[in-house]
């Protein structure tokens, strides 16, 4: 049977799940990612200062919800 | 213009025309290559450069080479005798009072003016009187016991050389 | 289990004699004939373009043989995270832009060391100053200032660990409670100051350097990438090293730059820092803002923790990802926690590069970890010895996907302390108290951010006709007694005495790879090293002697007080040194020559051991002026099987003293990126007056993985020493701290501050 | 490790009066008097202070003794090293105090070639010396091109490393009156740290009257809060003529710690110095009151 799995946008980077595919994003510091998330209104300085300042997962969470949306589902 | 400086280190008598700005511990260990002598501050305060002038202990680094003039300096290197270390030295490797070793000259040049003065130094004392010197390996306290150590050796030392 | 004859004995330092009779030579009392002296020029700025540098003047004074700036490098990018070529950022000197005050722009070598000081008054930097950050929480603005161009918001790198269920395990808490620590960083303080002897060969164009480094193998990597060389053309000797606490791991601009001088000028050169260089521009611990957040049940049993984590990484790389990676592991050190998640930054600005102090990432997790576990059990009226009894790891103790916990002797550091406080401190006054805290430190780590094909760690071990041994490794001795270590592994492998070893350590020419001395590793890696290269030359041996014995037997042969011969039957047997002798003569002259590694495979993905124990400390608080007086110090110490007794008092000891440093004096505050203390004078360094006595009990264990069971010790003593006494100064007054440097003056405030909420009625 | 880069001319003159010719021949910014140089090294390593000419006066042995007599009370030379003025048998049995701050100034490697003198020269506001000799009502002695002059030591240091001297004057001798009947002196620093140079420093001398209940003289002195070492003359006049009591030795930490001018700097805030010295003068007075007692 076939899975859903979600496509990094800006990366080769495949994840079961969009909650993976956001700490695999919040990983990444080059240009290419953070400019993806300006085009979808989110800051990058934003969601890592959430993730590390704050408890609980906020940071992964709220990229996860606009991967889900955007990101390439791909079926393995 | 160089300056002549005469003065007697380690039992050596020396003789010799030097810079008036060099410090004492640049003219032990730069002129006389006697190495053994550390530095570890700019400032004056980790007595790491630590010998003795007239039997006092004294910061080699904070004394001008030419004040030495006429005075007898003694250096780790001439605290052993010929190949037998001197019992403060012994002492120091039997108790593990060293660890980087850095700072190793400097305590023991302290410890054995000290010893001349007070032969039988308590905890205290011993504290007190090694205030200055910086250590970042040992924690100070096996050092401590080993200058102790070393009060014994040498008052055994002595009580020896009595019965002879 | 045979008695050892050498192991667990207190044993001599091997350099001893050499150390306190002057003799043992470090990079500092080098000299070589036609030596020049090197001296760098330093940015004034902490973050600024670099539009020109003039430097004709100074190649015109008399005496200088060499001034180079950055166009004058190979501009090889180096680092300590070399798997990630992104994380190797550093070069020998600026390039186009300077990132931090001190940031290396140009060097020069002259025939003194005052002409290459006057030198560098007259070099002419031309800067356009750029707008800086220094705060981590700032650097990773959208708008910050960018310290790297191809990388955004500042951001270092992050770290994300998760396992169980973390949000429905805080669900099922009885109390859960969250507190948020700021800590400054700490200076390494050496009392050697880095320095390195570059001498390049003109004939053969390899390069060889003395430094005062703690590993040869990574300063032969460093600079093989700075200066674009092969790493066999370049060897690293590290002579007598005075001090290097986590500071002397990475390349630094002094091996470097001397390097950089010796291959133009064809001569020798030398750079020494100052005192002032080494406090400002040389590598200190991490300073960090940490928030943690844990969950217990009634009875004190740990659910659940949080810890989230941003690091003031500074200006470059180095080995600050480590800092970052290992905090977030200690923060789940001692103690079981079965749901645990962890996010850490580290964030680039324009200050110093922090890396690594002795114990590091264990000793800020421990405070804080700590400190909440005995505001937990004050709260739920446990006792603090109590609670980390419940909470403690066991032999065998896993973290999913993290580490695996093999000997672990907690519970009885635990009680032997909690024994001894009873036994010993019967009657403390009303300004006296009792701080608990228990601890756990890795033996050397796994990851390989270097990317190394060699073993971790490697030896080889020559044979003498007459019986006696060369052993070669690379394990740096930087004054924990390492080369000791070594020789009495050696000696107890093959049942020889101490006298009968010469030891050749730490030249990258003529011993196999080792990584260095760091996170404690070198007793494990190296001494297993060590002795598997020993085994290899006994089982040489042990076949002649076998030979000799006859073909029929079969029986196991033991090597042993210098004898080789049957273990059930010690009285059949043979001289040691006899063996040796035929085994050379029956093998035609062909040399014994034993080799051996040690690599950890699937020992999980931090290390392959751990060390455990528990610290008391008995305090005094001057209320008035909030001083802090540590009376005595109880520490029970689980290092596996002790190899010398000595020695590993001497690091236990040297560790409080560090922990005491951070805990209460030592400090680096900065302005506008410059550290305003960088002297002896002004960074304050507990003295020998105000050492408390500590009394060690070793508790021991068996460490499956380790040589002759040992583990770490040299480190794990640190981390709880700091919040041992703040659990204490809470216990006396009710002051509650957020920080590291419990200076008087801090005391005093938060003194204050808990008197005047004792005053107020609680709020419900 | 820093050095000495710039060359100077060296001069050692035998005599004083070789000394003060040669001080006179030079002008203040391009010479600099040596004796210990314990402090003076430090700051030529550090560029601070380039002179030109260096006169050394450590090997003036005639400015090198202690001296007590029961009228003139005690004279110390100004080339006398820290470690003699300790050890001291006079000093330790007539003025305690002098050796109990030695004991504690910086470390014994420092006392044995630093002199009292040059400590007091060096005007560090945090130096310990200058404040004991004021609580004792010391007086010091100058020599210059027109002779010999004295002065109190409170007089001496008049800002940050900034002393009365004149230029061409040299100093040349402590003089500590006799103690009058029923003195007790006290003399306490804080720092973290043991040995190191105080955040704060007291010296209290308290003079009783025959009955020895009511205080009819005291003098406090502060060291490290304020440009130079103070009297708290307010705290004085709080115990004088009044029976001292811990109340009453509070009432005076309290003034003196008004009086105190403390900077903040990365060691301690000027707040908690003055609290510091709010204690420390409680402190002080509790023991110097108990010596005056037994005195």
């Amino acid at each position: 049977m076939a899975n859903i799995n979600y496509r990094c946008p800006c990366c080769r980077k495949i994840s079961p799940d969009t909650h993976d595919l956001a700490r695999h994003y919040l990983g990444q510091t080059d240009k290419k990612h953070k400019d993806w998330l300006k085009t979808k209104g989110l800051s990058y300085a934003q969601l890592i200062t959430w993730q590390v300042t704050e408890f609980g997962n906020k940071g992964y969470e709220a990229l996860a919800k606009v991967l889900e949306k955007e990101a390439t589902k791909v079926e393995i | 213009m160089k300056k002549q400086l005469k003065f007697i280190v380690n039992g050596n008598p020396y003789d010799i025309w030097i810079e008036p700005r060099l410090l004492l511990v640049q003219v032990l260990r730069d002129e006389l290559r006697l190495t053994g002598t550390h530095r570890g501050c700019d400032s004056g305060t980790c007595c790491v450069c630590t010998v003795n002038i007239d039997g006092k202990a004294v910061k080699s680094c904070s004394v001008l080479a030419l004040q030495a003039n006429g005075k007898e300096v003694l250096t780790i290197e001439g605290m052993a005798n010929g190949p037998k270390l001197h019992p403060v030295q012994e002492a120091f490797v039997d108790n593990w009072a060293f660890q980087c070793g850095f700072c190793t000259s400097g305590q023991i040049m302290a410890s054995n003016a000290l010893l001349k003065e007070n032969p039988n130094p308590t905890r205290e004392e011993v504290q007190h009187a090694m205030d200055g010197h910086l250590c970042r390996c040992t924690g100070y306290n096996m050092i401590n016991e080993a200058i102790r150590d070393a009060a014994g050796r040498l008052q055994a030392q002595k009580s020896e050389e009595k019965a002879k | 289990m045979s008695e050892y004859s050498i192991i667990g004995k207190p044993t001599r330092n091997v350099d001893g004699p050499a150390k306190v009779s002057g003799e043992a030579i470090y990079t500092f009392d080098m000299v070589l004939p036609n030596m020049l002296y090197g001296k760098l020029l330093r940015s004034p700025y902490p973050h600024a373009k670099i539009i020109s540098i003039d430097t004709s003047e100074a190649e015109k004074l008399q005496g200088v043989k060499a001034v180079i700036t950055g166009k004058d490098t190979p501009g090889g990018k180096y680092g300590l995270w070399r798997r990630f070529p992104e994380l190797c950022d550093q070069t020998a000197l600026a390039m186009d832009k300077v990132r931090f005050i001190g940031d290396p722009v140009a060097a020069v070598a002259a025939v003194t060391a005052e002409i290459a000081e006057r030198a560098l008054d007259l070099i002419n930097v031309e800067y356009e100053i750029l707008p800086a950050v220094f705060e981590p929480l700032e650097a990773i603005k959208d708008d910050a200032p960018l310290l790297h161009d191809d990388i955004s918001n500042n951001i270092n790198i992050t770290r994300h660990v998760e396992w169980g269920d973390v949000d429905e395990a805080f669900k099922n808490s009885d109390y859960v409670r969250e507190d948020r620590f700021i800590y400054g960083s700490q200076a390494t303080a050496s009392t050697e100051v880095h320095n390195s002897l570059a001498s390049y060969d003109k004939g053969t164009g390899r390069l060889t350097v003395w430094s005062s480094t703690q590993s040869p193998y990574y300063l032969q990597l460093g600079l093989a990438d700075a200066l674009k060389m092969r790493e066999g053309d370049i060897r690293v000797i590290k002579p007598h090293v005075g001090g290097g606490f986590g500071g002397k791991n990475s390349t630094m601009p002094d091996s470097v730059n001397a390097a950089l001088l010796s291959m133009k000028t064809g001569m020798p050169v030398k750079i020494v820092y100052n005192r002032e260089e080494e406090f400002t521009c040389t590598e200190h611990r991490t300073a960090m803002n940490l928030a943690v957040k844990m969950g217990f049940k009634k009875d004190g049993t740990i659910m659940a923790k949080e810890f989230k984590l941003i690091t003031d990484g500074g200006a470059y790389t180095a080995l600050g990802p480590t800092a970052l990676y290992l905090t977030g592991t200690y923060a789940t050190f001692p103690y079981n926690i079965p749901s645990y998640r962890y996010d850490g930054v580290r964030t680039y600005n324009n200050k110093m590069w922090s890396t690594s102090v002795r114990s590091f990432g264990a000793t800020e997790a421990q405070y804080a970890t700590e400190i909440q576990l005995d505001r937990a059990a004050h709260d739920l009226g446990i006792s603090p010895i109590e609670i980390r009894r419940k909470n403690a790891m066991t032999p065998g103790y896993e973290a999913p996907g993290q580490y695996k916990v093999g000997s672990c002797g907690l519970l009885e550091c635990i009680d032997k302390v909690e024994k001894r406080i009873k036994e010993k401190w019967t009657d403390l006054s009303k300004d006296e108290g009792v701080g608990f805290t228990t601890f756990a430190y890795m033996c050397g780590g796994i990851f390989n951010w270097i990317d190394t094909p060699y073993a971790f760690s490697g030896a080889m071990i020559k044979v003498n006709i007459d019986g006696t041994v060369d052993l070669f490794t690379q394990a740096s001795d930087i004054g924990q007694g390492t080369n000791t270590v070594n020789v009495m592994i050696c000696a107890e492998e093959l049942g020889i005495g101490i006298e009968d070893i010469r030891l050749h350590p730490a030249d990258t020419a003529t011993t196999p790879v080792d990584l260095g001395a760091w996170a404690s590793r070198e007793t494990m890696m190296n001494g297993n090293a060590v002795k598997d290269a020993a085994r290899n030359v006994k089982e040489k041996l042990i076949e002649i002697a076998r030979m000799k014995l006859g073909e029929n037997i079969v029986y196991d042969l033991e090597a042993k007080n210098k004898r080789i011969y049957l273990a059930i039957r010690p009285e059949r047997g043979f001289s040691y040194y006899d063996i040796v002798k035929d085994a050379i003569k029956l093998n035609d002259g062909e040399p014994i020559i034993g080799v051996g590694h040690y690599t950890p495979h699937r020992k999980g993905m931090v290390s392959p051991a751990w060390a455990f124990g528990s610290m008391a400390v008995r305090v005094k608080v001057d209320r008035e002026i909030g001083h802090v007086e540590v009376k005595d110090v109880i520490v029970a110490h689980d290092c596996g099987q002790p190899i010398n007794p000595l020695g590993v008092r001497g690091q236990v000891e040297g560790s409080v003293h560090l922990g005491l440093g951070w805990g209460l004096c030592e400090e680096q505050p900065t302005d506008n990126g410059m550290v305003l203390n960088p002297s002896f004078a002004d960074y304050k360094i507990i003295r020998t007056r105000d050492m408390p006595q500590i009394e060690l009990h070793e508790v021991l264990t068996h460490e499956p993985e380790g040589p002759f069971g040992a583990k770490e010790s040299a480190e794990g003593a640190v981390g709880p020493t700091a919040p041992a006494i703040a659990n204490a100064i809470f216990h006396i007054t009710g002051a509650e701290f957020s920080s590291n440097t419990l200076k008087p003056e801090k005391v005093w405030r938060a003194i204050r501050e808990a008197e005047e909420k004792a005053k107020k009625p609680a709020k419900r | 490790m820093k050095n000495i880069i710039f060359d100077f001319e060296y001069l050692a003159p035998k005599t004083l009066e070789e000394a003060l010719t040669m001080l006179s021949q030079y002008n203040e910014e391009e010479r600099k008097v040596i004796a210990g140089g314990q402090s003076l090294l430090i700051l030529m390593r550090q560029k601070l202070i380039t002179p030109q000419y260096l006169i050394d006066i450590k090997g003036l042995s005639d400015l090198e003794y202690i001296k007590f007599d029961k009228k003139e009370g005690l004279k110390i030379g100004a080339l006398t090293i820290h470690r003699a003025v300790e050890l001291s048998p006079i000093i330790q049995k007539e003025f305690s105090v002098l050796s109990e701050m030695e004991q504690n100034l910086s470390n014994v490697e420092t006392r044995n070639w630093g002199t009292i003198g040059g400590d007091i020269a060096h005007a560090d506001p945090c130096g310990d010396p200058a404040v004991v000799l004021i609580a004792l009502n010391a007086r010091l002695k100058l020599n210059g091109p027109s002779g010999e002059r004295t002065m109190d030591a409170e007089d001496f240091t008049v800002d940050f490393f900034e002393t009365a001297l004149q230029p061409g004057e040299l100093l040349t001798e402590i003089q500590v009156p006799v103690l009058p009947p029923n003195t007790g002196v006290k003399f306490t620093k804080y720092n973290q740290i043991s040995g190191d140079l105080g955040l704060a420093s007291v010296a209290m001398s308290i003079t009783l009257d025959k009955d020895k209940k009511t205080c009819s003289d005291v003098r406090i002195a502060l060291g490290g809060v304020a440009p130079a070492p103070i009297r708290a003359k307010k705290a004085e006049d709080i115990l004088k003529g009044k029976k001292i009591s811990d109340a009453l030795l509070a009432e005076a930490g309290q003034a003196a710690s008004e009086e105190a001018s403390p900077t903040t700097d990365i060691q301690a805030t000027d707040e908690y110095r003055r609290e510091l010295v709010k204690v420390l003068v409680k402190r002080v007075g509790v023991e110097a009151l108990a010596r005056a007692k037994k005195a």
